[in-house]
């Protein structure tokens, strides 16, 4: 409780929210006009060209349906780390990193379920968050 | 419309030239242009442009020391697509009567970027959380080896036959053939790919006179014609998209094979965008050269190498003739000019009468690419 | 050649807006180009888009959150001619008998370059010895005030005019006048030129749907049409140069005026590059408003501001209205059709049937411009 | 006469030369083909395409064409500056910084005549000169 918070630093802002029980969220958008759900929330919608867009908290589950462990990263980048596309359960593909994929590359299909963590350290030393996806290990 | 030739091409030893300034880079490929075609230089109406990274005006700059300006330069930029829009459109201004001669210029510096990965979109939410274009190519690798059961041995064959096509070729970057066993144990840059798996960065010009067909006898006894000149840009999906299906080559091999009356069997040698391994493979199938999953097996049989059905990149590919992003497109309509005049020595596809350049690029994301652009040229 | 119609014209306010990404500085002003001609955005065949600072695929970039793309983009650059060269090529390819629909977009973020002095060429002699674009119309302005008596007070007027424009204009990036105490007491950038004598830097966005004349009458009742859309380049001169007169456009509007037929007496409105103060003086000569040398007397005598003979730059110009690079061809277009249907407010020309755009610029050593564009709209 | 001689670092690459008496001159190109004088020295004339480009020093005089002292610098020059075009009196136009243009401003058409001089200071604290002009003085 002191006032020095740091306040967290999202790669892609607005798209972390949580749900009732402060479970991370991966927020997307919805569109009033035609329903479609996107990721990264658009302001006006590719389909129905409306620009009332709802958020809305994405499927924290999905199947991975690509991946690679980037060995020649940009500056400032750790490598190596791996980068993915997930598809959502609720029919929206996400580009994500996978988390622990260099060192457990599990299989394309596999389930996967969000968390949130670091992706990497800006100029100044503050730690930059985004989605990333792990592999399911429980049963659902 | 007009018919319209090429009836000047001239490209330098694509490489790495960073003591070269961007219009040294540029010129002597125009000059050997206007020089192989035969025009007077006051004889050109206008010129067209591509470059990705080259900034602004670079047609001007290259064309300043030839003392070249003064007349409509159209710089024109679409990622790798650069060079082959800048084709297109002189193309169409000539078939469309606005011109007769006209130039066109490909060219990229990529040493004055600084070395490293090329900087992505800018803005890009997919670039924001890691992706890389190697990755986006590995990713759809992986994809593929998944689906249809390719093998990472098979993919490494498609650079080992890069290199072979390249040792051929004097204007190639990398003139060195490499073995499997190399390509497999090369540096990991995204895995699947090792090094030998992406095409190199460098720096490259080429340029082609074009002119209408009226008056190409006035220049040469040897015309290339232009049959067609496809453009398109990607389709935007916000879900689940197939990557292992190139939706804008597709859509634009089946558009300008309809508007040419050419079907993928009548084509004698091609040029395609094989910035990665697992490009050349997935384009044989967008280009119908092949169908859908059978890319290795076309390319074990030989059919698209030299001395085969449908020599693939002769010139050695992006893989190994390499890759000056704006330039490339240029690059592949000179290479497949001297094919077709039968000019292309110990690389050339023997009888060659048709020919087909394939560029494709721009990683943006939700689309295929930002830009494709098919040429089909033929004697 | 057939007659092509500009049927819808749109723009945001020009101004500095760091927090949008570029893809939302650029959808707004498509959507009401589209809203605005009345087509579906189906019936798009082809996008130019014109920018000199938005990096590669700008154009697609724009077009994706519409759900745009899958046609043929073609991405033009020419400095501060590029939203007018995309208008161009547009217009040709329509007139030619290519496509019947056609978007042009011309977009510049120019404040996600960080600010300062907008880089030069790069590897420009000139350049890398000190000279700036303001410095390099400021030798224009002092050689100008040498020869023909000009001083810095009169110099001071058209930056008064300009904003006096400008405060008329709720898409202008300035929107209040200024005093000539005010102009002349400014802080110095490049002597003779305080701040106000310079455009200021700016973010915008502008757009207009072409289409052939024989569908225009299925969109709208006031089409407006193009009578001619020139565009050259500037010639290299390696000795002594007169930069007190603008070769370029000099010779650009020769060209246009004999193509349409039209004359500079015919001119009802006029959006010139008015990047500096001496600019717009030197661009009425250069246009055949007046002749050598009698620039001031034509803006002294009132013929240039509102309800004047010839009204240049109602809008308030680059002076007031900014100067998006890459879009500010496309914003005089925006402007001129404005004008031109009478629906331009409390700037309105009234009556204008004629309407002229002037956009020239890119800096580079030995030309007295990159490029010049220069467009007569009618109604 | 030690190791630690610095090479001077110019603006222009081989743009500055010296006479017989070691005096400073501005160099160009002399096109074997035609006889054109350029600055700075092209690989190709753009008159008549002759690659064959000779090493020619440019004449020491001329007239001040132009100029004006720049306020707002590129990052890293110090400003103000005056930045001048030079009218040679062999016929070649130069773009040159203009020696105490800031405080003592020449009228235009004014006789300069060619010195060297530092233009700014490299990131790494080295000083970069170019070709300048200052007012003649001296009758001729
Ligand atoms: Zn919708
Ligand atoms: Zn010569």
């Amino acid at each position: 409780m002191s006032a020095e918070v740091v306040e967290p630093r999202y790669a892609l802002a607005g798209s972390i929210g949580a749900d009732e029980a402060g479970e991370p969220r991966l927020m997307g958008g919805l569109c009033a006009g035609c329903g479609a759900k996107v990721f990264p929330k658009p302001k006006i919608c590719s389909s129905c060209w409306s620009t009332e867009q709802k958020d809305v908290a994405l499927a924290t589950r999905g199947r991975l349906y690509s991946f690679s462990v980037v060995h020649a990263a940009r500056k400032g980048w750790p490598s190596p780390y791996a980068i993915a596309y997930v598809d959502l359960e609720d029919g929206v593909r996400v580009c994500a990193p996978l988390e622990d994929g260099v060192a457990n590359p599990p299989p394309l299909d596999a389930p996967v379920e969000l968390i949130v963590g670091t992706l990497r350290t800006d100029a100044d030393g503050v730690a930059v968050l985004s989605h990333r996806f792990k592999p399911v290990t429980e049963a659902r | 419309m007009r018919k319209v030739a090429v009836i000047g091409a001239s490209m330098g030893r694509i490489g790495r030239y960073p003591e070269l300034i961007f219009q040294d880079l540029g010129w002597p490929a125009v000059k050997g242009a206007i020089e192989d075609a035969g025009v007077d230089r006051k004889q050109i109406e206008a010129v067209y442009c591509g470059s990705a990274y080259g900034g602004r005006l670079a047609g001007q700059r290259v064309l300043r020391p030839l003392g070249m300006t003064g007349v409509p330069v159209i710089n024109c930029e679409n990622a790798c697509s650069s060079g082959a829009t800048a084709f297109r459109e002189a193309y169409l201004a000539i078939a469309e009567g606005r011109h007769d001669r006209v130039l066109v210029i490909g060219i990229d510096k990529l040493t004055m970027l600084g070395g490293g990965v090329l900087p992505g979109q800018p803005e890009d939410w997919e670039v924001d959380v890691g992706l890389t274009m190697p990755a986006l190519y590995a990713m759809r690798a992986r994809r593929y080896m998944h689906e249809f059961g390719l093998t990472r041995e098979q993919l490494s064959q498609v650079s080992v036959k890069a290199r072979r096509h390249g040792a051929l070729n004097p204007f190639a970057q990398y003139q060195k053939p490499v073995t499997l066993e190399e390509v497999m144990a090369a540096r990991p840059v995204a895995e699947p790919f090792g090094l030998l798996h992406c095409c190199p960065t460098g720096d490259g010009a080429a340029a082609l006179v074009l002119c209408a067909g009226d008056v190409a006898a006035q220049h040469t006894t040897k015309p290339v014609w232009i049959a067609g000149a496809e453009l398109t840009s990607g389709r935007f999906v916000t879900g689940y998209r197939d990557i292992t299906t190139a939706e804008i080559t597709q859509r634009g091999a089946g558009e300008i094979y309809e508007e040419t009356g050419v079907s993928p069997g009548d084509v004698d040698v091609a040029e395609v965008h094989d910035a990665f391994a697992i490009a050349e493979l997935m384009y044989y199938e967008a280009l119908g050269f092949c169908k859908k999953g059978e890319a290795y097996q076309l390319l074990e049989s030989g059919a698209t190498s030299v001395g085969g059905r449908i020599p693939v990149n002769m010139s050695g590919g992006l893989l190994s003739k390499g890759h000056p992003v704006g330039a490339t497109g240029a690059a592949q309509l000179v290479e497949v000019v001297w094919q077709l005049r039968g000019q292309a020595g110990a690389r050339q596809a023997e009888g060659a009468k048709v020919g087909l350049t394939h560029c494709t690029g721009g990683g943006i994301a939700g689309l295929d690419h930002g830009a494709c652009a098919i040429t089909i040229l033929n004697t």
